[in-house]
């Protein structure tokens, strides 16, 4: 009997970078026990960090980065028009990441204490998603982005169904890993409101979540500051704590 | 011979981030040779304004990917200096496992993956999946052997977890270690071996091309300086990484959104081969056979042998790794706590080699241990300038070739350096502009 | 009931004896101040005096994730996974994790008993020990004291130098039998641990107070301060509820249907495709997980479906306390309603 | 204490049994209808109103209708829309292929209960699929129930279901049948507006007649306010209601409002017995 719900034919996926530290292609290149069953299912097409092809279209164009110069809307555009289903690849491309910190401060001052005299030389825009300039079909969250989420869009979209999105706490996976919780060891956490889907690694390594992932939905966000400031940051600290990776979400982020 | 030649390499393939490279000849004199940086600046610096010790490296860590371990680690060395944080021995041995790890895994990634299609005329490693099944199935082996230290010992490989000022959050299992020195004995070694017999066999791709230049990198009394030592120029000596701005220099140039460093002359090479030229006789026995094996000797002038110096470094590495395991074992592992108070506020730098070369990290904080001003300083930069000086030496010298093979050249000249161009900001395109009959 | 005296340096023999007749699962510690149920691998390391787990032996029940079934994608045929129920015995449970266990048991025997439940909790022993009430612990106000003996074979009774043991079952007769560093021992006189942390009213007056709250604005107070990370759902040792979903493996030919852990306070937890969500604000999916508690078993059962461990309190990230909010309940109960038809005050307490 | 678990009859709840997908119609862009044979043609056995939990390995599970009457033999019917990753899925599938079937699951229409009333029938949008059984089971009974009164309001004309049972409808004597959309097309001729602006033009044997009513969440609200304003007793108003289901048997807890839980209490209710239920509608 034909299987039902397996795929039939070979994806053609493309890769492709816009402002980041390309941890996330590199994450997706450590996936080495897993590399050659992916290989199965798709066929890469353009992957300039790994390869010398280009292609004209894809059936999913994964990517990586936020976009940050006038170069990167109209790439960002030609690939969008290219790709069936466009995927952003880590917090740069779905969030902002921590590039959007730079927006905190007046561009013109940022690129004076990089660049001094010369700052001129080099335009810059705000760091922005993806989605602040195309439609993006699904995000995969992280920085660097998670494999296990990775793993989990991917056979989604192999298999031609939607992914799940996750959309409750860290916390919740810190609960099915019975970590003990980093508030209970004196530290602050970003895991009460930060998108699911790591697994917890880092309450799970003792580390304090650092918002990576993003907010969940509706987060309620006077409630962590409070519980930020409960437990010794002073509320400034706080807020810087929680823009660490959501800089761009900030009201401040486009004075 | 073609008196006029226009290359113009556009997002460069196959190197970490985006540059271009080029080149132009008009009437036999070379006007242009440059690897232009193109990557989006990212403003490092500014965003760590204000931001507090527990942050910096979070922050720096995501510089690059691909050194993200690199730049933790001097970041923490340099908060840790600012704020007087001592740390003990287990920590220190932990970080060098660490940097042995990544060393390993960036060494062997750009070796197999990013230099060995160039040796084979391929235009990516995939088309050698089918063709090369077993030495590809070992670049993932090894590479993973080398990304489970990282994820063993500092929780994920890229953007590591545990490591944070005054030591680690989590201390790895006795257990883990034993494991992943069982498989450094019987996987990493016989693979770093059978890693030589294969670059050998392709190094006669390799270009011979000589230009000698300034080497600097870092420079250790007691081992293969990676993670300790002070600045060392084969050209002026030993410098203390505090005065680390004598000896970079950094400048603007308008084709770079990356800045440009120079010492003694007008360009200076950092990572693997200024290593082996400045340090090679502290490497492993293991490190030195395979040098030998692979024509590897002290005070190579050839850029492009920076790869085969990588190769030589993942012996060391793993074989170095293995004496790290042994000394934590026999000192039995601690579960200590992070050193988070500080003794002292104020200015700290750190440095670190990390694949590409020397890293330098330096922070200034205020007394509730909060950023007021950094600055980083990044190999690919550092590397820059002389891969232009390279480019200018090589451009005349191959002129005869096709316009085709001088690109290649070109291009993996560069490659060869293993740029680092979300390091350097993001990097790397080579543009040839020819407008003659060639 | 047989009684005898267990001296603190023979616990580690004890524990020993208890392993040679099958998997003994036990407290250790975890982390810096915490306290996990784990497999026993060296007798030493069991912990028997800890304040709370942070989860509950509910986990050995119903495990954070479950494998439901395995199937075939090319095949599109599935396999039945198979559920374990060797012998196990639980050392160092405190009464109101067991009456925790014995409320679950409720809740999966009742309309559609279910096997994957019901068959682990076959074969098993429990061996209670008491604790000191601590800050969150209030199992008193629910009717459950320290020493509270129900559903354990054997108690462990702390005193001076030791435990006072009471065999309660045959089982446990069985399970002692042989274990020969044991002295007989006299009753203790009664100890009935003091509780600091207190509901006001009985709890079989909490219904009624239930019954009145439904508006109260003590929902959206809460709801302020609260996050919505679902850890009081998931710390919780009587709460249930799980989502599934289908996992495939890489190659896309084999998977499983597998259940893990749900929380009611979580967003998305009643929302349907299309974008209704049934319970939409932290409030109401506050009231939803205290009328679980206190209300809609209650009301079927007779009985608080909450068991005074504390944890929800003690873990949760907002320091909320389940306590606070049943008294402010009352409270509320009390001036608007008691108030008015002029109840003195002690018939209610 | 060891539990004897024997006493207490424990089921495997969550195997799927494997049927067959023997007849499909496409009704309109997110709706299709299927028929489904459970092996060796063995009956469902379901009430109309009752629903059953399907599955596609790898997909994942969904709560969906019976909309056959039981009067069917051999096979049964669903007729499920497209909102997301199970209903996609299934729509791609084909005849002669298989899915996983639990069930049947919840509460019925009481059936029995409504011998010689008159039955009216308030469906809207998709509600009409649970509805379709009842109305066949009293198509199929016909005598032992009074007036079959039916009134079915969709979106638009494009979104009506079961087309061809909607004509036998409209042209059987014995079936008062009424159709409105909220938005008209240039083609159509019936009524335009919402379902409840057919409800003050109805002339009911208020003592005997059984209100059925499903649809969307928002429906519920309104078709209750005219129902009242026409006097019609609360005790007999039959509604069935929708939530999250993960398990069918009582025991994920998603499907819970208030104290009920719609898999097992519902999904259709005697409004009685939830009408003091906040969460209810
Ligand atoms: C008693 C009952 C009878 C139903 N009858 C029908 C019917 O006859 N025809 C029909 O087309 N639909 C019916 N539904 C709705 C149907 O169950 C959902 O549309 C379906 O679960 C969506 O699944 P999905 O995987 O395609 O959607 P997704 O958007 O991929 O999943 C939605 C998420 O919500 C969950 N979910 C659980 N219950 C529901 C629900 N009731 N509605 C929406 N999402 C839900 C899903 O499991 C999933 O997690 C009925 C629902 C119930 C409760
Ligand atoms: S450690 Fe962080 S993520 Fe984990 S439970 Fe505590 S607050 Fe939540
Ligand atoms: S643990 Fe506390 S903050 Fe989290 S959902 Fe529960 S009450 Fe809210
Ligand atoms: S509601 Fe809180 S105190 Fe009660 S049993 Fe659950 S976790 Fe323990």
């Amino acid at each position: 009997m034909t299987t039902q719900t397996a795929p039939k034919t070979k994806i053609k996926i493309a890769y492709f970078d816009f402002t980041s530290c390309e941890g996330c292609q590199l994450n997706k290149l450590n996936l080495e026990n897993h590399i050659l069953d992916l290989l199965e299912h798709v066929e890469i097409v353009e992957f300039r960090e790994a390869m010398d092809d280009k292609a004209d279209s894809y059936d999913v164009a994964f990517i990586e980065g936020s976009i940050s110069t006038p170069t990167c809307v109209e790439r960002i555009h030609d690939i969008r028009r290219r790709a069936k289903i466009l995927v952003a690849l880590g917090s740069c491309a779905s969030i902002g990441g921590i590039n959007a910190m730079k927006n905190l401060q007046p561009i013109e001052d940022v690129r004076e204490i990089v660049y001094g005299e010369d700052k001129y030389l080099f335009p810059t825009l705000p760091a922005m998603p993806l989605s602040a300039i195309v439609k993006v079909d699904y995000e995969i969250h992280g920085c660097p982005m998670s494999i296990p989420e990775f793993l989990q869009v991917f056979k989604a979209l192999a298999m031609g169904k939607a992914p799940i999105k996750p959309d409750s706490p860290v916390c919740v996976e810190c609960k099915l890993r019975e970590n003990e919780c980093l508030f209970d060891r004196g530290m602050v956490c970003l895991g009460p409101i930060t998108r699911s889907g790591c697994d917890a690694i880092c309450p799970s390594f003792g580390q304090f979540c650092t918002g990576c992932r993003g907010l969940v939905p509706n987060p309620n966000k006077n409630a962590m500051l409070d519980i930020l400031t409960d437990h010794g940051l002073s509320l400034q600290e706080a807020e810087k704590r929680l823009l660490l990776f959501n800089s761009y979400q900030h009201p401040d982020t486009f004075k | 011979m073609s008196k006029n030649l226009d290359i113009n390499v556009h997002h460069l393939t196959r190197v970490e981030g985006h540059g271009n490279i080029v080149v132009n000849m008009k009437e036999g004199r070379l006007e242009k040779a440059e690897l232009q940086i193109v990557e989006a600046p990212r403003y490092f610096e500014a965003m760590l304004k204000g931001r507090s010790f527990h942050d910096a490296a979070i922050i720096t860590s995501r510089i690059c990917g691909i050194c993200s371990l690199g730049h933790q680690m001097t970041s923490l060395k340099a908060t840790e200096d600012a704020l007087g944080l001592e740390l003990s021995e287990q920590t220190i041995l932990l970080r060098k496992l660490l940097v042995n790890g990544a060393t390993l895994q960036s060494n062997v990634l750009h070796v197999y993956f990013l230099v060995a299609p160039d040796l084979l005329n391929a235009p990516s490693v995939f088309p050698l999946i089918p063709t090369h099944t077993d030495v590809i199935l070992r670049a993932l082996r090894m590479k993973r052997l080398a990304n489970d230290i990282g994820d063993i010992v500092s929780g994920r490989a890229v953007h590591p977890i545990t490591p944070v000022p005054g030591g680690f959050t989590k201390i790895p299992s006795v257990g883990e270690l034993k494991e992943i020195r069982r498989r450094l004995v019987e996987e990493g070694i016989p693979d770093v071996l059978e890693t030589v017999k294969t670059v050998k066999a392709l190094a006669g791709g390799i270009p011979n091309f000589v230009r000698e230049t300034e080497y600097i990198s870092l420079k250790d009394k007691n081992e293969y300086a990676l993670y300790e030592g002070d600045i060392y120029s084969s050209d002026t000596g030993i410098t203390d990484v505090h005065d680390y701005r004598s000896i970079t220099n950094e400048f603007v140039v308008p084709h770079s959104t990356s800045k440009h460093a120079k010492n003694a002359r007008s360009s200076y090479m950092v990572g693997a081969l200024a290593r082996w030229n400045n340090n090679y006789s502290q490497l492993t026995d293991t490190a030195l056979k395979a040098a030998e094996e692979l024509g590897l000797k002290p005070d190579c002038y050839n850029p492009y042998m920076n790869s085969v110096a990588q190769v030589v470094e993942c012996a060391h590495c793993a074989e170095d790794s293995i004496k790290i395991i042994d000394q934590l074992l026999e000192m039995g592992l601690k579960d200590e706590k992070p050193n988070q108070t500080p003794t002292k506020y104020g200015k700290g730098t750190g440095s670190n080699e990390v694949p590409r070369g020397i890293l330098f990290h330096e922070y200034e904080y205020d007394r509730r241990g909060n950023i007021v001003a950094a600055n980083c300083i990044i190999p690919t930069g550092q590397n820059l300038a002389n891969i232009d000086d390279d480019m200018k030496k090589l451009v005349p010298e191959i002129i005869g070739k096709s316009k085709a093979d001088i690109t290649k050249h070109l291009e993996m000249l560069v490659r060869a350096y293993d740029p680092c161009i979300s390091c350097s900001v993001h990097l790397l395109n080579v543009d040839f502009i020819d407008d003659t009959e060639s | 009931m047989k009684r005898y005296n267990l001296l603190l340096q023979n616990i580690p023999d004890f524990v020993k004896h208890l392993q040679a007749q099958g998997e003994v699962l036990a407290p250790h510690t975890k982390g810096d101040n915490s306290f996990s149920f784990d497999k026993v691998t060296d007798a030493n390391n069991v912990i028997l005096d800890y304040n709370r787990t942070l989860q509950s032996i509910r986990k050995f029940f119903l495990p954070p994730t479950e494998r439901l079934l395995n199937y075939s994608l090319t095949e599109n045929t599935f396999t039945k996974v198979e559920i374990e129920n060797n012998q196990r015995i639980f050392l160092g449970v405190h009464s109101y994790d067991m009456q925790a266990v014995l409320k679950l048991d409720f809740n999966f025997s009742d309309r559609t008993p279910e096997v994957n439940y019901l068959k682990r909790r076959e074969n098993c022993t429990f061996i209670g020990v008491s604790f000191e009430p601590d800050d969150f612990h209030f199992s008193r106000s629910v009717g459950i004291t320290v020493e509270a003996t129900e559903g354990f074979d054997i108690f462990l009774n702390r005193h001076e130098n030791g435990y006072e043991v009471q065999v309660l079952t045959e089982r446990g007769e069985g399970i002692i039998k042989g274990f020969n560093a044991l002295e007989n021992a006299p009753e203790l006189a009664e100890t009935n641990r003091q509780f600091k942390n207190k509901i006001k009213f009985n709890h079989n007056r909490l219904p009624e107070v239930m019954e009145q709250s439904w508006k109260s604005p003590v929902w959206d107070e809460v709801a302020k301060r609260c996050v919505g990370c679902g850890t009081c759902n998931l710390v919780c040792p009587t709460c249930y509820c799980f989502n599934v979903v289908d996992n495939v493996d890489l190659s896309l030919k084999d998977g499983s249907r597998d259940r893990h852990w749900d929380g009611c306070m979580l967003n998305s937890f009643a929302a349907v495709a299309g974008g209704e969500n049934f319970r939409e604000t932290l409030a109401s999916r506050q009231r939803h997980r205290i009328y679980r508690k206190f209300k809609y078993i209650t009301d079927k059962t007779g009985d608080p479906w909450c068991v005074g461990c504390g944890r929800c309190a003690a873990y949760c990230t907002a320091d909320i306390s389940i306590v606070e909010i049943i008294n402010q309940l009352s409270d509320e109960f009390e001036q608007n309603y008691l108030r008015k038809s002029a109840a003195p005050a002690e018939q209610i307490i | 204490m060891t539990l004897s678990t024997q006493e207490h009859n424990p089921r495997e709840l969550y195997y799927p049994e494997m049927a067959e997908i023997t007849a499909i119609k496409q009704y309109t862009e997110l709706e299709k209808w299927y028929e489904i044979t459970l092996p060796g043609g063995r009956d469902l056995e379901h009430q109309p109103g009752q629903f059953a939990i399907f599955s596609l390995f790898g997909i994942g599970e969904a709560a969906i209708s019976i909309c056959s009457a039981p009067s069917k033999k051999g096979a049964f019917d669903i007729c499920v829309r497209k909102v997301g990753m199970l209903t996609e899925k299934l729509h791609q599938l084909e005849i002669g292929q298989k899915i996983g079937v639990r069930g049947p699951f919840g509460t019925g229409f009481p059936v029995a209960d409504f011998k010689g009333k008159d039955i009216l029938i308030i469906g809207g949008g998709i509600g009409i699929v649970p509805l379709r059984s009842l109305i066949n089971h009293v198509i199929d009974n016909r005598d032992d129930f009074g007036r079959l009164v039916i009134l079915y309001g969709a979106k638009n004309p494009q979104e009506l279901l079961f087309p061809d049972e909607l004509q036998k409808w409209n042209d059987d004597p014995r079936i008062e049948y009424q159709v409105t959309v909220d938005q008209g097309s240039p083609e159509w001729q019936g009524n335009t507006g919402v379902i409840t602006t057919l409800i003050p033009g109805l002339d009911l044997d208020l003592d005997n007649t059984i209100a059925a009513i499903v649809g969307p969440p928002i429906m519920y609200k309104f078709v209750l306010m005219a129902l009242k304003s026409k006097r019609l007793p609360d005790e007999n108003i039959y509604m069935s209601l929708e939530r999250r289901m993960k398990c069918g048997v009582g025991k994920c807890g998603h499907c819970q409002i208030n104290d009920s839980y719609v898999c097992l209490d519902g999904p259709v209710y005697h409004f009685p017995d939830i009408k003091n239920l906040p969460e209810a509608i």
